[in-house]
C-alpha cells in the first residue's frame, strides 16, 4: 500500500535532483530511505546524467543506507550462536517500561512488548502479535486474530480477551491514546480482537505499530498498583516480548533477559522462529555525545543510537563499523507560547520568525549535514509530505522585516524589534542536551540577527516541562522541542489541536483551520481523502505559524561488524531483538 | 676579684700548660650565603680546648660562635654556612677532612652537642628513652636491654628525677629543665671527650639555670672532658669557666684564663662587656649597654671592627684592622688597650 | 581522648545542621517532583495527589521531621523515577563510588607522598624542580579538562583504555587519575615542604649530634613528623575527592554515587538527591573526624597529655 | 653614652654616614625593598608576565577585536588556529575563538573578583570578630567555618544551583562561602597572636573601643596575610567557577565562560581540538599564573615561610 506513495517521492526527488535543488549525496541518501537499493540509485544517478555518479567516494555512504537491500543475502555462512550480552549505546535517557504511563518509548519496548502489527523493512504492515488480520470493506472494522494459548511473562494469558482488555483501557487512560480517536471500540471476539471504528479511517492501523500500543498484561498491572503504581515498568513488566524486563536505572542503563518460554514470533521477516539468541540485552545511556563513537570504535558497546553528528563520517570510515542513517520521523520546532499575547499573538510575528531560520545552514553546522530542511511540519521524507509549504516560510529576512513592520513594530537602539514599549526580548528555554543547545544557540543568533532577541535559558530535564506546560505566563515564552514519532501527523495533532491547550499544545495555538483539517484527516476514509487532509494542514500550519519547524535530522545507527541480524530501519523507531546474535 | 669568687663548685686550680689539647679550631672561616650575595660570618677563629678544661666562647647572638660550635660537628646548615678556610681537630684527626660516615662516628661518640631550646630539639612524636636508645645502639653494639641501662645510667647522671620511669616519657610531657637533662643525657651517655654545649640554660628559669650548670661541670670534672660552652652570660662564665674567649663581629678579640679575664679585661668590647653586668653597674647611675650596634655585614666599617663603638678610638683604628697578639697566656686584638675602670 | 569525644559531639552537630541545609536546599529548588515520577500526560488533580501522597503539600519542617525520622529508622523510602529503594541504591552505588574514591585517594598518597620525599631529598636538584614544576602545572589544569584529554589520548588516539563504564580495572584507571591529579600535587608540594621543615627542626639537629645516620633520621624521625600535618589534611582530600567525583563520575560514565546524584537533582528526584547529598556530606563530615582522629593518635603531643 | 659623640673623628662620621645612608635607603622606601625582591623573584616575574598578558589580552583585545562573542557564521565553522582570519580559529557556530576566549577570561575574572571580594570582606570580619572578641563569638565564627570548610565545593554548589537557577549568581555565592571560612581561619588565627601584642593591650587598657581597635590596630596587620592568602582563593574561583560552568551550571550561552567553552568544545576533540584546547590552556594559564603571584607575594610578605618553604634555617 506504499509503494505509489513510495513511487510518487521518487519520480519527483529525481525531478528535484535533475533541477539541482538536491544534491547527489541527498539523493542517494534519500533514495536509500525509500527502499532503493544502491545498485538502483546508480543507475538512476547515470540516466541523469550525472558525470560522477559512478565516483567510488559516492558508493561509501549508500552501502549503508541500503541496507535493506543487503540484510537478505548475510555474507556469514555460518548461523546464529547462542548466548552473549549485546551491549547497546543509547542517546536518550529512559523512561518507565509502561506503556499506559511512560512518557516516551525506549528501545527496550521492542524486547519486552509486542504489539499487534509492526513495519517490516520496506514499511509494509506485519504481524507480531496477531496471527493475521483483516480489514472490512467500508473500513469500519478491523478483525486480528489471537493465538489463544498466547502467554505473558508472567504465565497469564495473552488472548484476544487480554488484548481487547488492554487496549480499551489504554484507549480510555492515555492521552496518547488519542493518536486512534477514530476508534470506537476494542472487543475481543473468541480468538478475535475486534476494532470497530467511528469512520473508515486510512491511518487506522499506524498508531497500532507504535511503542505505545504494545501489549501489556493488565491483570499484572492492576496487581502492581495501576495508574499510582511505583513499581510497574521500573521493578516489573509484563509483555509478550521475547525478553523479560530485568533492571531499570535511569540516567544509566536498562537490563532485559532472555525469555526462555517465548513461543516465537508471529513476524514473517524475523528468522528467528524461537526464542532469543542473546542471553541479554544492555542498554546504556551514553549522555557524553562524543563518547559515544568512541565506545563503539573501543569495542565497549556493540551497538549504538545516536552518535554525535561530526563522527559519523569517521564512523563510516571504520571497517569493523556499519552505518546505518536515514531521515527520522522527528523534528526540532521553536514553540511560541500565545499566552505571551504581547510577543506572538499577531501571526505576522510568528510568521517573521519563521522566516529569520537559515535551516540550511543549522544542518550543516549543527548536524554536518545530517539533516534535512523543514519547511512545514512535517518532514520532507513523510508520506503525505506535500512540496507547496517549501514556498511559504522559507528563509527570508527581507520578508520578516516587511512583515514586523506592517505589524507595527520598529527596530530600537539596540536593533530589537519594539512596539508601544514591548520590547521583541523574551526567555528561550532549552532543555540541557548538546544538540538541543546548539540548536537551539543556533536558532537564537539567527532570530537576533533579525532583531528578535531570544535569550537562551538552559535548564534542567524536570524544568523544561514547567517551562512548556505551566499554565499562563508561568511558562516560557519561547521553548526548543524536539519530537520524534513513527507516525508524524497524529503526534503533530497533539501539538496543534485546540483540544490540548495547554499539553502538549505548548504554543496555545488555537486555528480552527488546523483543528478542521486534523479533523478531516482522522475521518479520511481513502488514501486520497488523508492526502488532501493533510496537504490542507500542512498549508494552514504554515499560514497561521503555530511553531516554526526548523530541522529534522537523520536517525543514525551503528553497530560492530561482529553483530548480526541487527537492522534499524527507516520504518520502526528501533530495531528488533529476536534475530540479533554475536559472533565470536 | 668578685666574679670569680661567685664560681660555683671546687674551685680547683686552674689548668695548667701540661694539659693536652683535645679540640683545636685553627684560623676557621665560615661565609653564609645569602640571596646571591654571601659573607663571612666567622673570620679566622683558633681556639683550642684541653682535656678537663671548660673554655667558654662569649660574645652577643650573631657574632659567630654557633656557627664556630656547629662546624665543629659538621652541623652547619648546608646549602647556606660553609667553612671555606681552616681546620678542627680533634686529637689529631682533621675533622674537616674527614667523611661524612667518619664524622658521625665521632658525634656523641667523642664529641657530643647540647643545644639552646630543649623544647623544640627533642623529636616530639618519639619517647626519650626510644631516642636514648637509638643513638646508643647505633654507635655500640649492645642489646636493647644494655642500651637501655645505659640509658637510664645518662639520665641518672644528669639527675633526671624518677630517670627509670621516664623512658616512656614523650617531650611534651616534660618540663623545660627536665628536658635539657634529657638532652644532657644524650650528650654523656657514650662518654665523649668533647662536649659542645651552646648556650644550654638560657631558655631555662633561672632557678633550674645553676643545676644544670652545676650538673654540667661535675659531670665535666669527673669525666676530664674538654668542654667548649657557648654563652652571651658572663655571670656563667664566672661560675663554670677556666678560660674564656671572648668574639665579636666573627673574630676573637680578647683570650684569656677566667680570673685573669675577669680581673683585668684588656679589649674595650670586654670591658663594655663586664661593665654591663648588672651587679657591677647597678651602684652607678643606671644601667650600663655599649654604644652602637654591631656593624651590618653589608657595611662593615674599615679598620677594626669595633671602631665605631669603642670609646678609645684611634684614628689607625679605622685604617686597619689590628691581628689577635699573644702574649703568655692570653690573647688580645687591640690597637690601643687601656686599663679597666669601673664606673 | 576528651579531644576525639569533642569532635564527635560536634560531628554529630555538623551532620544534623547538613541534613537541614541540603534538604532545604533541594526542596526550595525549582521545578516539579511530578515531572520525575510521572507521565506527561497525567491531570493536574492526579498531579496534586501524588504530590499529597508524598507529602509534598504538608509544611516543610513537618517534612523535614517525618523525613529524617525515616533515615533514622533505616527506611530512607524509595526513587521517585525507578522506585528502587534508596538502601539498595546506596550498596550498589556506594560501592562503585568507594572504589573510585578509594583508588584515587590512595593514589593521592602512594603517589604524592613519596614524590614530595623525593623532591625534597634533592633538594634544588632537576629532579626535585621538575617534580614541583610539575605539581605547580597540574594544579592549575582543571580537572575536567583533564579529562577530555585523557580520553582523547589513551581512549580515542592510542585506544589503551576505555573512555567510559564500568567497572574492571581497566575502566577505573582514567577516572581514578583524572580524579586524583590535583590531590597529588597538592600532597607532593606539603610533603616536600612538610619534609623540609621537619629537616631543618631542631630536633633532627639533635639527632645529627647524636651521631644516628642520614638515612635513618629520614626515614625513621623526620618522615614520622613530617606526615603528621599531611595525615591531618586527609580529611579535606576527602571532600575534595567527593566533590570533584561528581563531575568525573559523569564524564567517565562510572555509576557512583556522585552521577547519582547530579542526575538526581537534574530530573528533581527529591528523594534521591536529598538522601545522596546527606550520604555525601556525612562522608565528608565523618572522613574529617575520622583523619582528626588519626592526626590525634599520630601525634603523641594530643595523645596524652601530662 | 654620651661622652663619646663629642670625640667622633671624622673616620667615624664617615662611616655613621655610609651606614645612616643604607639604612636610610631601606628605611625610606620599604617597597624598595619589596620591589626589588619582586622582580628578583624568579615565580612572581614569570607570574606576573604570564598574568599581565592574560589579563591584557581580556581586558584589551575586545578593543581591538571587537566583543562580538555571540555572532555566529555558520559556513565557517570549526576553523583550526589561523584561518581565513581567525587567528585562533572558529568554534562549531563559526564564533571567533579569540574573541571568546578574551571575554571567557573577563568572565573569570569578574566572577574570581566577586567571589574573592565577597570572601576577603566577609572573611576578615568574621575572622577578626572571632579571633578579637573571642568567647561566644568565637566559638560560633569556628563552628560555622569548620562547618563550612569541609564541605564538597561542587555539592554546594549544586545544591545552591538547584535552589537559584543556574547562572553566575549560585557559582559566585557557593564558592564564594566555602572561600570565606578559608579567609576566616587564618584571619582568626592572625588575630588570636596579634590580640595579646603589646600595642593591642595598651590600646585596650586607654580605654579604645574594640570596633576602633579592630579598625585602626588590626586590620593593617591583618591585611598583608589576608591579601596573600586571596591570591591563592582567585586560584580555587577560577578553577570553581570553569568547572561548575563546564557541568552547566554557571554561565548561560552564548556569554563564554571558559569553563562552558571546554564543555562546548568536547564533542570535536576530533575534528578540531582547539575549540577545547583555546579555553583549556587559557584557564590553566590563568591560574598558573595566579598561583605564581601567590608564592611570589607570600615569599615577599612572608619571609619567613619562604625560608621553611626553601630550607634556610631559623635562628
Amino acid at each position: 500500500m506504499n509503494d505509489p506513495t513510495e513511487n510518487n517521492e521518487l519520480d519527483q526527488l529525481i525531478s528535484e535532483y535533475r533541477g539541482g535543488t538536491v544534491s547527489r549525496r541527498h539523493f542517494v541518501k534519500m533514495a536509500g530511505s525509500l527502499g532503493v537499493g544502491v545498485a538502483a540509485a546508480g543507475s538512476i544517478l547515470a540516466a541523469c546524467g550525472s558525470d560522477e555518479a559512478a565516483a567510488p567516494a559516492t558508493t561509501a555512504a549508500p552501502a549503508t543506507t541500503a541496507a535493506p537491500a543487503t540484510t537478505a543475502a548475510p555474507t556469514t555462512t555460518a548461523g546464529p550462536t547462542r548466548g552473549g550480552t549485546l551491549k547497546e549505546g543509547y542517546d536518550l535517557d529512559f523512561s518507565k517500561h509502561d506503556p499506559i504511563t511512560t512518557n516516551w518509548y525506549d528501545p527496550a519496548f521492542f524486547a519486552i512488548y509486542e504489539a499487534l502489527l509492526t513495519n517490516d523493512p520496506d514499511g509494509n504492515d506485519n504481524h507480531q502479535l496477531a496471527t493475521s488480520f483483516s480489514k472490512s470493506a467500508d473500513g469500519m472494522e478491523y478483525r486480528f486474530d489471537i493465538d489463544p494459548a498466547g502467554k505473558f511473562h508472567s504465565g497469564k494469558p495473552a488472548d484476544a480477551a487480554a488484548v481487547a482488555d488492554f487496549l480499551t483501557f489504554f484507549k480510555a487512560t492515555s492521552f496518547i491514546a488519542t493518536l486512534a480517536a477514530p476508534v470506537a471500540s476494542y472487543e475481543s471476539e473468541g480468538d478475535q480482537l475486534v476494532v470497530k471504528m467511528n469512520n473508515p479511517w486510512v491511518g487506522a492501523l499506524g498508531p497500532h505499530k507504535t511503542g505505545y500500543f504494545r501489549v501489556l498484561c493488565m491483570d499484572t498491572w492492576n496487581e502492581a498498583g495501576g495508574m499510582e503504581s511505583t513499581t510497574y515498568g521500573t521493578e516489573l513488566a509484563d509483555g509478550t516480548g521475547p525478553f523479560t524486563h530485568e533492571e531499570f536505572v535511569p540516567g544509566s542503563h536498562v537490563l532485559v533477559k532472555r525469555w526462555d518460554d517465548y513461543p516465537g514470533s508471529n513476524t514473517e521477516y524475523f528468522e528467528n522462529k524461537g526464542a532469543a539468541h542473546l542471553d541479554a540485552i544492555r542498554w546504556t545511556f551514553i549522555p557524553e555525545a562524543s563518547q559515544r563513537a568512541v565506545q563503539l570504535e573501543n569495542g565497549d558497546i556493540h551497538t549504538l543510537k545516536g552518535p554525535a553528528p561530526q563522527d559519523v563520517s569517521r564512523l563510516e570510515s571504520n571497517s569493523d563499523v556499519t552505518v546505518y542513517r536515514f531521515p527520522e520521523w522527528s523534528g526540532y520546532i521553536l514553540t511560541m507560547n500565545q499566552d505571551w499575547d504581547e510577543y506572538f499573538g499577531d501571526v505576522r510575528v510568528r510568521a517573521a520568525i519563521a522566516h529569520l531560520i537559515d535551516r540550511e545552514a543549522m544542518s550543516d553546522a549543527v548536524f554536518f549535514g545530517d539533516a534535512v530542511a523543514d519547511y512545514g511540519p512535517l518532514p520532507p521524507t513523510d508520506k503525505f509530505y506535500d512540496p507547496v509549504v517549501e514556498e511559504m516560510i522559507t528563509y527570508d529576512p527581507a520578508a520578516a522585516a516587511a512583515l514586523m513592520t506592517e505589524a507595527g513594530w520598529a527596530l530600537n537602539g539596540d536593533g530589537i524589534w519594539e512596539k508601544d514599549g514591548t520590547v521583541l526580548s523574551f526567555e528561550f528555554a532549552v532543555q540541557a542536551e548538546s544538540i538541543n543547545e546548539a540548536v537551539a544557540t543556533t536558532a537564537s543568533a539567527m532570530m537576533r540577527e533579525g532583531g528578535v532577541d531570544a535569550k537562551v535559558n538552559v535548564v534542567d530535564r524536570a524544568v523544561i516541562f514547567e517551562k512548556q506546560a505551566t499554565e499562563g505566563k508561568g511558562a516560557a515564552p519561547m521553548t526548543l522541542f524536539y519530537w520524534l514519532w513513527p507516525i508524524p501527523i497524529d503526534v503533530l495533532n497533539l501539538f496543534v489541536n485546540s483540544a490540548t491547550i495547554p499539553f502538549p499544545n505548548m504554543s496555545r495555538a488555537n486555528v480552527p483551520a488546523i483543528d478542521a483539517a486534523m479533523s478531516a484527516w482522522t475521518s479520511a476514509g481513502t488514501a486520497e481523502e488523508g492526502q488532501a487532509a493533510q496537504s490542507a494542514f500542512q498549508v494552514a500550519y504554515c499560514e497561521n505559524v503555530p511553531y516554526v519547524p526548523m530541522v529534522t535530522r537523520n536517525a543514525v545507527f551503528a553497530k560492530r561488524n561482529n553483530v548480526h541480524g541487527w537492522q534499524p530501519t527507516l520504518w520502526n523507531l528501533y530495531p528488533y531483538y529476536n534475530d540479533v546474535w554475536i559472533e565470536g | 676579684m668578685s666574679f670569680v669568687e661567685s664560681k660555683i663548685g671546687p674551685g680547683e686550680s686552674a689548668p695548667g700548660p701540661e694539659k693536652t689539647p683535645v679540640l683545636e679550631i685553627e684560623d676557621l672561616r665560615i661565609s653564609i650565603a645569602s640571596a646571591g650575595s654571601s659573607f663571612e660570618v666567622v673570620k679566622g677563629v683558633s681556639l683550642t680546648v684541653c682535656e678537663n678544661e671548660i673554655v667558654c666562647l662569649v660574645g652577643e647572638s650573631g657574632c659567630g660562635k654557633s656557627m664556630t660550635a656547629l662546624s665543629v660537628m659538621g652541623l652547619l646548615p648546608r646549602g647556606v654556612a660553609r667553612v671555606t678556610e681552616g681546620k678542627i681537630n680533634y686529637e689529631g684527626l682533621d675533622l674537616l677532612s674527614l667523611q661524612s660516615r667518619e664524622l658521625r662516628r665521632l658525634r656523641a661518640e667523642s664529641i657530643s652537642m647540647i643545644f639552646q631550646d630543649p623544647i623544640t630539639s627533642l623529636d616530639p612524636v618519639f619517647t626519650i628513652g626510644s631516642v636514648l636508645q637509638e643513638v646508643v645502639r647505633s654507635h655500640r653494639n649492645v642489646s636493647r636491654a644494655e642500651a637501655k641501662e645505659i640509658a637510664v645510667r645518662a639520665l641518672v647522671q644528669a639527675e633526671l628525677p624518677d630517670a627509670a620511669d621516664r623512658l616512656d616519657s614523650y617531650p611534651h610531657q616534660l618540663s623545660g629543665g627536665m628536658r635539657q637533662r634529657v638532652m644532657i643525657a644524650l650528650a654523656i651517655a657514650l662518654d665523649p671527650r668533647v662536649l659542645i654545649a651552646d648556650e644550654p640554660t638560657t631558655a631555662l628559669d633561672v632557678t633550674v639555670q645553676a643545676q644544670i650548670l652545676e650538673n654540667l661541670r661535675a659531670r665535666q670534672r669527673e669525666r676530664e672532658m674538654g668542654m667548649l660552652l657557648i654563652t652571651h652570660d658572663l655571670a656563667v662564665v664566672a661560675s663554670v669557666a677556666d678560660r674564656v674567649a671572648v668574639m665579636y663581629a666573627g673574630e676573637i678579640v680578647e683570650e684569656a684564663p677566667v680570673e685573669e679575664l675577669f680581673a683585668d679585661p684588656q679589649h674595650p668590647y670586654t670591658q663594655g662587656l663586664l661593665r654591663a653586668l648588672p651587679d657591677i653597674s647597678v651602684s652607678r647611675a643606671g644601667l650600663y649597654s655599649i654604644p652602637g650596634r654591631v656593624p651590618s655585614p653589608q657595611t662593615p666599617p674599615p679598620g677594626c671592627l669595633f671602631a665605631p663603638r669603642c670609646e678609645h678610638v684611634l684614628d689607625s683604628c679605622w685604617e686597619g684592622n689590628p691581628e689577635l697578639k699573644r702574649e703568655a697566656n692570653r690573647s688580645l686584638r687591640c690597637f690601643n688597650p687601656q686599663p679597666f675602670e669601673v664606673r | 581522648m576528651k579531644h576525639t569525644a569533642s569532635r564527635l559531639v560536634y560531628t554529630v552537630i555538623v551532620l544534623f545542621v547538613s541534613s537541614v541545609a541540603v534538604f532545604y536546599a533541594i526542596r526550595l529548588s525549582g521545578g516539579d517532583a511530578t515531572a520525575a515520577a510521572l507521565p506527561g500526560s497525567a491531570t493536574e488533580e492526579f498531579r496534586e495527589e501524588f504530590r499529597d501522597r508524598l507529602g509534598l503539600n504538608e509544611p516543610i519542617y513537618q517534612q523535614y521531621f517525618t523525613y529524617m525520622g525515616r533515615i533514622l529508622s533505616g527506611d530512607p523510602g524509595n526513587s521517585l523515577t525507578n522506585n528502587k529503594a534508596l538502601t539498595t541504591m546506596l550498596s550498589e552505588h556506594g560501592r562503585n563510588s568507594l572504589i573510585l574514591g578509594g583508588t584515587a585517594f590512595g593514589l593521592v598518597f602512594l603517589v604524592g607522598v613519596p614524590l614530595g620525599i623525593v623532591a625534597s631529598l634533592r633538594r634544588n636538584s632537576w629532579a626535585d624542580q621538575g617534580i614541583m614544576s610539575m605539581s605547580t602545572v597540574a594544579m592549575a589544569v582543571p580537572n575536567f579538562w583533564l579529562a577530555l584529554l585523557a580520553v582523547w589520548l589513551f581512549a580515542s588516539r592510542l585506544g589503551w583504555l576505555p573512555s567510559a563504564g564500568c567497572c574492571g580495572p581497566k575502566h577505573l584507571i582514567l577516572p581514578a587519575v583524572v580524579l586524583a591529579f590535583e590531590g597529588i600535587a597538592l600532597t607532593v608540594r606539603m610533603t616536600r615542604s612538610s619534609m623540609i621543615e621537619s629537616q631543618n627542626s631542631d630536633y633532627v639537629r639533635t639527632l645529627r649530634a647524636g651521631g644516628l645516620s642520614e638515612w635513618r633520621i629520614t626515614c625513621k624521625h623526620v618522615l614520622r613528623n613530617a606526615l603528621i600535618p599531611i595525615i591531618s589534611l586527609a580529611g579535606l582530600r576527602i571532600g575534595q575527592i567527593v566533590g570533584y567525583a561528581l563531575i568525573v563520575e559523569t564524564i567517565f560514565g562510572w555509576p557512583g554515587l556522585g552521577q547519582v546524584l547530579v542526575n538526581a537533582v537534574l530530573r528533581r528526584d527529591y528523594p534521591v538527591a536529598q538522601f545522596f547529598s546527606l550520604v555525601l556530606v556525612a562522608l565528608v563530615v565523618v572522613g574529617n573526624w575520622v583523619a582528626d582522629t588519626g592526626y590525634t593518635i599520630a601525634n603523641p603531643r594530643l595523645r596524652k597529655s601530662s | 653614652m654620651t661622652g663619646i659623640e663629642n670625640s667622633r673623628s671624622s673616620h667615624a662620621l664617615a662611616w655613621d654616614e655610609r651606614v645612616a645612608a643604607y639604612e636610610e635607603e631601606v628605611r625610606a622606601n620599604p617597597w624598595r625593598k619589596r620591589l626589588r625582591e619582586f622582580t628578583r623573584n624568579k615565580l612572581l616575574f614569570t607570574g606576573s608576565l604570564l598574568g599581565i598578558a592574560i589579563v591584557g589580552l581580556g581586558l584589551l583585545g575586545p578593543l581591538f577585536l571587537g566583543s562580538d562573542y555571540a555572532g555566529q557564521s555558520l559556513r565557517n565553522t570549526h576553523l583550526p588556529p589561523f584561518t581565513d582570519g581567525y587567528f585562533l580559529g572558529t568554534d562549531q557556530y563559526g564564533r571567533d575563538l579569540l574573541v571568546r576566549l578574551c571575554i571567557g577570561i573577563r568572565v573569570s575574572l569578574l566572577v574570581a573578583a566577586a567571589i574573592t571580594s565577597i570572601a576577603l570582606v566577609v572573611g576578615m570580619v568574621m575572622g577578626m570578630c572571632g579571633g578579637f572578641l573571642g568567647g561566644y563569638v568565637d566559638r560560633v565564627v569556628r563552628s560555622v567555618t569548620d562547618f563550612v570548610w569541609g564541605f564538597p565545593l561542587i555539592l554546594v554548589a549544586v545544591l545552591l544551583a538547584g535552589g537559584l537557577g543556574q547562572g553566575l549568581l549560585p557559582v559566585i555565592l557557593a564558592v564564594g562561602i566555602v572561600n570565606i571560612a578559608a579567609i576566616t581561619r587564618v584571619v582568626r588565627g592572625e588575630v588570636v597572636v596579634l590580640r595579646t601584642k603589646e600595642f593591642v593591650e595598651a590600646a585596650r587598657a586607654s580605654g579604645v573601643s574594640n570596633f576602633r581597635i579592630m579598625w585602626r590596630h588590626l586590620l593593617p596587620n591583618v591585611m598583608a596575610p589576608a591579601l596573600v592568602l586571596a591570591s591563592y582563593y582567585v586560584a580555587v574561583a577560577i578553577i570553581a567557577e570553569a568547572g561548575l560552568s563546564f557541568i552547566g551550571l554557571g554561565a548561560q550561552p552564548p556569554l563564554p565562560s571558559l569553563g562552558k567553552m571546554v564543555a562546548d568544545g568536547r564533542g570535536f576533540l576530533r575534528l578540531n581540538h582547539w575549540e577545547s584546547t583555546v579555553p583549556g590552556i587559557g584557564i590553566a594559564g590563568l591560574v598558573l599564573s595566579v598561583s605564581l603571584i601567590g608564592d611570589g607575594l607570600r615569599d615577599v610578605f612572608d619571609p619567613q615561610l619562604r625560608h621553611e618553604a626553601k630550607g634556610v634555617e631559623k635562628g
